[in-house]
């Protein structure tokens, strides 16, 4: 291998997961504070990638773990520790959880090395976008034995289920987190060594039935492919402390809400970026919340409390009329790189539910825009979201809103700023939500309750409320 | 403008409050959003006996047989000095050998004031914090002690508090069966809501006493029968989010000021009225009743029978209500069904979707052999 | 086979009595007059292995063979339990789990009978995990399908107070009815928890007088006054049930419990092992898997069978119902890498419904089922849909002005992937298992 | 068959109880209910009696012979389950716990009324500290004041010792020819479960093996213990009456209660 197996950076490693202490890949010193510029933290995050690509290829273990906060630079890791891998002239395979990352992995990959041969296996059916096809590297197939020689073969998880009779040493899983512990069962036996690379504070997988049965097994199929793995296994796990994507006004509520025990900073500091209206607003309130949130990178538009149906017509329409206005007024955003136009594509309304979803697109909303609910946005990057919240207008909080995963998904995939529209009355939910969940044994206390980092979301937004 | 603490002494009718209990305190977290049950408890009044004055007992009673039960299997692990409990503590936790010493704070000398056992118990534990495992490893019938709602309430846990490695343990023996590694979710949970109140007190009580609360350890030992024998076994349990949602229940209770705040000043919850005069009362205070009531509340009944002669649909259950999107009466979600009612601007849109759910099923009611409603 | 176990209260597993049977008018009354006496428990099971197993064994007689790709024989019938609720279910896993690890020989021998009937107890719980299995019904969950009350999930649990909204005796309202069947004392609790009121009262002094005595007559007594109220609402019920019409897809569902009952016979015939305590991680994976397909085939089988189920997800936005206004039967496409044109036809369905698929989404015809399609196209209340199969011979194809419904809700049936057997269980979850070699402590495990 | 119409009788009455209770009925009615209940089970006792022969056991050993017994094997002071369970085992004994309730109490007010009128008291153990009894302990009035004190880890070492000197009897009787009894064996096994090193597995316990396990871990213990006890011991001896001494100091006395 060209990595040698131990660097400086190289750290103790922890089978305690995932609250206890995950190995700290960048040094402390670095980390401490938000306030590191941008040279410190590409620093820190070079050296993460360093030590990660060390253990991984040393041999030392048979997985390695990577946690990655929002937009902590995830699949440039799986690129990078692709063609690190596959320059040295090994074989490997990919794993994705669905096929718009397969398809994007795959195109960045042949964008960086179009020379490597690169297996895209599909299944029967599907039709592989031109941004992956047009590559001439890559070669796309719905049977494995078409592309089992490339360099480097790629798919989704579902369609790894189905191969056999070939194996790679190498395999580099990608949103580990949200793939589930009995899909990775079905796929282990293709591979020798593993680098997981994912999201812990995304939403977990799960299940239409009743799966008490396993509660507290190690290998129970419902847990995510990391801790399935993690807990058999000594294996060391590395974090990525930057998230490039996230302003700073951003991650550090991200980081204390949604990853209490394992930190992390933005790779910008306050000032680096920031967004524009070239055209005025009026005095109207959807201006109002787009300025505050173009000046502060936060806006809670709140609207009269109420208790409504999930599809509240005022906060869908307020969701579209949103999304309309920013767009006529021009935003430019600028950041690290540059100034650019924000267009529809760089826009995304995010909700909890299908039929919220549904009823948003079916107001009106411009061209371009992206409309899903959370689970499908994980992994995604935008530059202003807008999110209807998932307990705006309910009376009592279920275990499905309180989630954790899905309020951290829904508020941390912009790059400058990020709208929450929903009624008030929302901490009064959450006060008097009862706190009677069941227990079971041996099954690791899931960080952060749902409940704390509803709080903390909330609290904060309290300061940038907006009344709609 | 009267006290809290003298408004709530009103209410009760110059009774003396009951105690809180950890069992009590655990149920705070039951249904917090209710104002009348967060009356009732920060008075200390007897819920049970106001429910049986207004005639709706909840049948709420513990079987001889599950007491017999309970107890024996405590005694069985604390039986030998402790010889079962002292050998899962080796297993699970690496207690090492020279760490048996056991004291007892059941009483001091043959007497068994709280005061009394409740000293003992902080120079025993602050003994032990200071000089670490040679004074000290297993303290049976502790007595804490803990503020709420502004009364000192002593806690009598039946469970052992232990030190290991400077830190400090609470055991929770349960006659729950742990079979085949697992347990009733349901009990598995209160038993981690009842831990977690005596591992707060602890916290309590040391940080009362300067020691640094963090050696109290949020991993609960519970000691369960295994499988289906009587063979005890242990597991740690992580109680962390209940000590928090602990926190905020306790926290709740001192701010019951804005309710006493909208209360009438004569209001009292006296048993020396009528049945009538007393439901009246109760009435004051806002409920808010969910079917899960029925198996954590004295007040449930009572409050059922309320939400059913108004009609409302709270009881058909919290999912079915969420569903109604803030419709409160069954009568108004049948009215907008049929069409019979005017229809204000925010009940526009559960109206569309009742009458078309409507115009669906009619159009099967010759077809369906189900009723509809 | 009604069965309505009943327990001590505070105990894991240890039956205090049931009563089973087939035949209303004969109900079998078994107690066990000192619960905590492992031998009267063990005689207990024993009784109830008399009585259950010529019922679960008797099927195994008359076949018929199943032709086709996995060619087998299969049982004509199969046995059925129900029990009053969901506690009861949970109580049969727990009796299945405390006997079938037992043995007649060793320490502690049983009658031979017993780990068999725990054998069969587990499997029908196994079987009612999984969606659509008729094996082992919970009477509650069973007409909770088809009856609506005006009282909450919760308290539809209740067998008394669930029957009582859905027949009530004549003058009374449904709910006067319920509040009356809540009293502990008319309608006792349909087990397996009893009331605390009735341990303390009856059932304690009647053990006390069974220890004095060596009589159970008075422990019988007892249980008898809180089983025989139930054991008359569960035929009550039954008989509610029989009066339902079948649904379609309900011999097609009865055949693979009829199916599994045949591998099972099959299976105990060749001596096979009581099932583990856990799942390991292989059978884990498996299992998850076919009790997820199991839920997804009856989900859209039930609203395939039932316009009020498929109401529900009309209104949700999953279905719609309309006519065909336009088709077009003849239009072929050209596929991606494909060399000659197939049919792909198009139909245009005018609907009112509130639809909230979008085009390219893969949806299914309920009137002619596993006919997929696509949707092309929505324009306000039209919807274009392409039928991707079943088309032979311009067979398939619905003509303007048919009824037409289409769905998202997936009939399923995709093949398992191979997930690895014990042996090969690999790193990422912890290796093969160390093999299961019975000790005794199966025998020892003591019920006390 | 009369039994059974009485049967029926009261089951039919406890029900007629209930109601009247839950349904609020006067107190006068439950209470005629509950009277004719009474009857009806003393009826039902009766025509039961005149079924079976009243059970004849053999004349025993006075209760307190029968504990001191037990206690003598265990030598050390012991909760009455053990003493039940030693009794069983090895003396086929009957005593049951709740016999032994009050125990203690009668031998206190026969020493107070005649200080050593015999030979031997069934007395409290003491705790270090305060020397008030230990709760629900017996223990000999013979043994040296060390033996009953009862320090922090006394529990521990009373316990492995009693293990020792169950597991020797047991020797003893096998290698005088006789045999230890299966109740013995499931005594000492149940014993050994909580000893490291004793047992291995389910299987039944060796004599042999128990000793060598509990005496390696009462090492550990001893010498901590047997300092905490005669510090203790000295202060009763010098500080105590003779009632006290045997039966306990502390803020509330025995008799008192």
């Amino acid at each position: 291998m060209t990595v040698p197996h131990s660097t400086p950076y190289s750290t103790p490693h922890s089978t305690r997961f995932p609250t206890g202490g995950t190995a700290e890949t960048a040094d402390s010193a670095d980390s401490a504070g938000g306030t590191g510029g941008f040279g410190s933290a590409a620093e820190a995050a070079g050296r993460a990638t360093a030590a990660i690509l060390a253990d991984f290829a040393g041999g030392g273990h048979r997985g390695v773990i990577v946690d990655s906060p929002p937009g902590a630079g995830k699949s440039t890791l799986v690129v990078t520790s692709t063609l690190e891998l596959a320059g040295a002239g090994e074989r490997l395979m990919i794993v994705a959880q669905t096929n718009e990352q397969v398809d994007d992995l795959a195109d960045k990959i042949a964008m960086r090395n179009p020379a490597l041969t690169v297996g895209r296996l599909h299944k029967d059916g599907f039709q592989v976008p031109e941004r992956v096809v047009r590559h001439p590297g890559v070669t796309a197939s719905k049977k494995i034995d078409d592309v089992a020689s490339c360099a480097v073969v790629l798919a989704t998880a579902d369609k790894w289920a189905y191969v056999s009779g070939h194996t790679w040493k190498w395999a580099i899983i990608d949103e580990a987190y949200q793939m589930r512990s009995d899909k990775l069962l079905a796929i282990a036996a293709l591979f020798e060594q593993a680098l997981f690379v994912g999201d812990p504070g995304q939403l977990d997988p799960f299940s239409v039935v009743d799966t008490e049965r396993w509660a507290g097994l190690a290998w129970d199929p419902m847990q995510s492919a990391v801790a399935v793995s993690a807990r058999l296994n000594d294996l060391p796990v590395h974090r990525l402390p930057v998230s490039w994507r996230l302003p700073a006004s951003a991650a550090p509520l991200i980081s204390e809400a949604f990853y209490p025990f394992t930190p992390f900073r933005s790779g910008t500091a306050h000032g680096d970026r920031s967004l524009e209206f070239t055209a005025a607003g009026f005095p109207a309130s959807w201006d109002g919340t787009l300025d505050e949130a173009a000046a502060t990178g936060w806006a809670l538009h709140e609207l009269p409390s109420r208790h409504t149906i999930r599809t509240d017509a005022d906060a869908v329409q307020a969701c579209a009329a949103l999304a309309t206005r920013l767009l006529r007024r021009g935003p430019v955003a600028h950041d690290e790189h540059g100034s650019h136009v924000v267009d529809a594509t760089r826009i995304a309304i995010g909700a909890a539910h299908n039929d919220q979803v549904a009823a948003i697109r079916a107001a009106g909303v411009p061209p371009g825009v992206t409309v899903d609910t959370a689970n499908r946005l994980q992994g995604r990057e935008y530059d202003v979201t807008i999110v209807l919240h998932p307990l705006s207008g309910r009376r009592d909080a279920t275990a499905f809103h309180l989630e954790s995963g899905r309020l951290c998904v829904l508020t941390s995939r912009h790059r400058h700023a990020c709208v929450v529209v929903a009624r008030a009355g929302i901490p009064e939910l959450l006060d008097a939500h009862p706190s009677t969940g069941r227990v079971r044994l041996n099954v690791p206390v899931k960080f952060p309750d749902g409940w704390e980092a509803n709080h903390a979301v909330l609290a904060h937004l309290a300061a940038h409320r907006v009344p709609g | 403008m009267n006290s809290p603490n003298h408004r709530l002494d009103a209410l009760r009718g110059g009774v003396a409050p009951v105690d809180h209990n950890a069992r009590t305190i655990a149920a705070l977290a039951g249904n917090p959003g209710c104002d009348r049950r967060a009356v009732l408890d920060a008075a200390g009044i007897h819920k049970q006996s106001i429910a049986v004055h207004l005639g709706h007992p909840a049948p709420f009673g513990q079987s001889p047989f599950a007491l017999d039960r309970a107890r024996a299997f405590e005694e069985l692990v604390k039986a030998d000095g402790c010889a079962h409990l002292v050998r899962l503590l080796r297993e699970t936790l690496g207690l090492s050998v020279p760490e048996v010493a056991y004291t007892d704070i059941a009483d001091v000398g043959g007497n068994t004031a709280h005061q009394l056992r409740h000293t003992r118990t902080l120079a025993e534990l602050r003994r032990a914090a200071e000089d670490g495992e040679r004074s000290g490893t297993l303290f049976d019938h502790p007595l804490l002690k803990l503020p709420v709602a502004g009364h000192e309430v002593y806690l009598e846990p039946s469970v052992i508090a232990f030190q290991i490695r400077g830190r400090f343990h609470i055991v929770e023996i349960k006659s729950f069966a742990v079979i085949d590694g697992t347990a009733d979710s349901g009990q598995v949970a209160a038993a981690s809501r009842l831990s977690a109140v005596y591992v707060y007190a602890l916290k309590a009580l040391f940080r009362a006493e300067g020691i640094d609360p963090d050696r109290v350890s949020h991993e609960v030992v519970l000691v369960c029968p295994k499988d289906f024998a009587n063979h005890p076994t242990a597991t740690l349990l992580d109680v962390r989010q209940q000590l928090a949602s602990l926190n905020r229940q306790l926290s709740r209770l001192t701010r019951i000021d804005r309710i006493l705040d909208h209360l009438p000043p004569e209001l009292t919850f006296s048993l020396e009225q009528s049945p009538a005069e007393l439901a009246r009362a109760i009435r004051t205070v806002e409920a808010r009743y969910a079917p899960e009531c029925l198996s954590a509340c004295e007040m449930a009944y009572f409050c059922r029978a309320d939400a059913r002669v108004c009609g409302s649909v709270d009881v058909l259950g919290r999912a079915t209500r969420d569903e109604l999107g803030g419709l409160e009466s069954i009568d108004a979600v049948l009215d907008l069904t049929a069409g019979d009612r005017l229809t204000s601007p925010e009940q526009a849109e559960i109206a569309d979707q009742l009458r078309y759910v409507r115009a669906v099923y009619r159009e099967h009611a010759s077809a369906g052999a189900e009723a509809v409603a | 086979m009604v069965f309505i176990p009943l327990k001590l209260a505070g105990e894991a597993a240890a039956p205090l009595g049931a009563m089973v049977g087939t035949d209303p008018a004969e109900p079998h009354l078994l107690v066990v007059p000192q619960p905590r006496n492992r031998d009267l428990r063990f005689a207990f099971m024993s009784e109830l292995a008399q009585i259950m197993l010529p019922y679960i064994e008797g099927f195994a007689t008359a076949k018929e063979t199943v032709s086709g790709r996995n060619e087998r024989e299969r049982y004509l019938d199969a046995p059925q339990v129900i029990v009053p609720g969901r506690r009861g279910v949970e109580f049969v896993r727990l009796l299945g789990r405390s006997t079938r690890f037992r043995r007649s020989d060793g320490p502690y021998p049983v009658d031979p009978s017993v780990p068999v009937l725990g054998q069969w107890l587990t499997f029908l719980y196994e079987r009612g995990e999984l969606a659509g299995s008729s094996a082992l019904l919970a009477m509650t969950d069973a007409l909770s399908l088809h009856w609506a009350t005006g009282q909450s999930p919760m308290e539809d649990a209740n067998l008394a107070t669930l029957l009582a909204w859905i027949s009530p005796p004549p003058g009374l309202t449904g709910q006067e009815a319920a509040a009356a069947a809540e009293n502990p004392i008319d309608r006792p609790p349909a087990g397996p928890d009893t009331d605390p009121g009735f341990d303390a009262q009856v059932l304690q002094p009647a053990i006390r007088a069974y220890d004095a005595s060596g009589s159970p007559a008075l422990v019988r007594q007892a249980l008898r006054t809180q089983l025989e109220p139930t054991w008359r609402l569960m035929w009550e019920a039954v008989d509610l049930m029989r009066a339902l019409p079948e649904a379609a897809s309900v011999a097609e569902r009865w055949a693979i419990d009829r199916d599994q009952y045949t591998r099972e016979v099959t299976r105990l015939a060749e001596g096979g092992p009581p099932r583990g305590r856990r799942d390991q991680a292989g059978p884990a994976a498996i299992r998850l898997w076919d009790m997820e397909g199991a839920q997804q085939s009856y989900d859209a089988q039930r609203a395939y069978d039932d316009p009020l189920v498929m109401t529900e997800h009309r209104a949700a936005g999953k279905a719609f119902t309309g006519e065909a206004v336009h088709v077009d039967a003849d239009r072929k496409i050209l596929l991606p890498g494909g060399k000659k044109p197939v049919p792909r036809p198009l139909v245009t369905v005018r609907t009112s419904d509130p639809v909230r698929l979008t085009p390219g989404k893969r949806v299914f015809s309920v009137h002619r089922r596993r006919q997929s399609g696509e949707i092309v196209e929505i324009d306000g209340d039209l919807i274009v849909v392409q039928l991707n199969d079943q088309l032979a011979k311009g067979a398939g194809v619905p003509t303007p002005g048919d009824a037409v419904c289409f769905t998202e809700l997936d009939l399923g049936g995709r093949i398992r992937p191979g997930f690895p057997t014990g042996e090969e269980t690999p790193w990422t979850h912890g290796g093969p298992p160390a093999a299961y070699v019975p000790t005794d402590e199966d025998a020892v495990e003591a019920w006390s | 068959m009369e039994l059974d119409a009485l049967e029926a009788r009261i089951t039919e009455l406890r029900g007629e109880i209930r109601l009247a209770k839950a349904g609020g009925d006067d107190d006068a009615k439950v209470r005629r209910l509950r009277a004719e209940l009474r009857t009806a089970e003393r009826a039902w006792d009766d025509a039961l009696d005149r079924g079976s022969e009243p059970d004849d056991a053999p004349p025993l050993l006075p209760i307190r012979e029968q504990v001191h017994q037990a206690l003598t094997l265990l030598g050390a002071p012991s909760a009455s389950r053990v003493i039940v369970a030693v009794n069983d085992a090895f003396f086929a004994g009957r005593v049951a716990a709740t016999q032994l309730t009050s125990l203690r109490r009668d031998e206190e007010r026969s020493f107070r009324s005649s200080p050593y009128a015999r030979p031997y008291y069934l007395c409290a153990a003491l705790t270090a500290e305060l020397l008030s009894p230990a709760r629900g302990l017996l223990a000999i009035s013979t043994w040296p004041v060390a033996v009953r004190i009862i320090g922090p880890l006394s529990p521990r070492t009373d316990f492995l010792t009693s293990a020792i000197r169950v597991a020797e009897h047991m020797t003893r009787l096998t290698g005088a020819g006789g045999s230890a009894s299966s109740g013995a064996y499931r005594l000492l096994t149940r014993m050994a479960r909580n000893i490291p090193g004793a047992v291995e597995g389910f299987g039944r316990a060796d004599p042999a093996r128990v000793v060598g396990a509990a005496n390696a871990e009462l090492v550990v213990h001893q010498e901590n213990d047997r300092r905490d006890r005669h510090a203790a011991a000295e202060r009763a001896t010098t500080r105590l009456d003779e009632v006290t001494r045997l039966f306990g100091a502390g803020l509330r006395s025995a008799s008192a209660s």
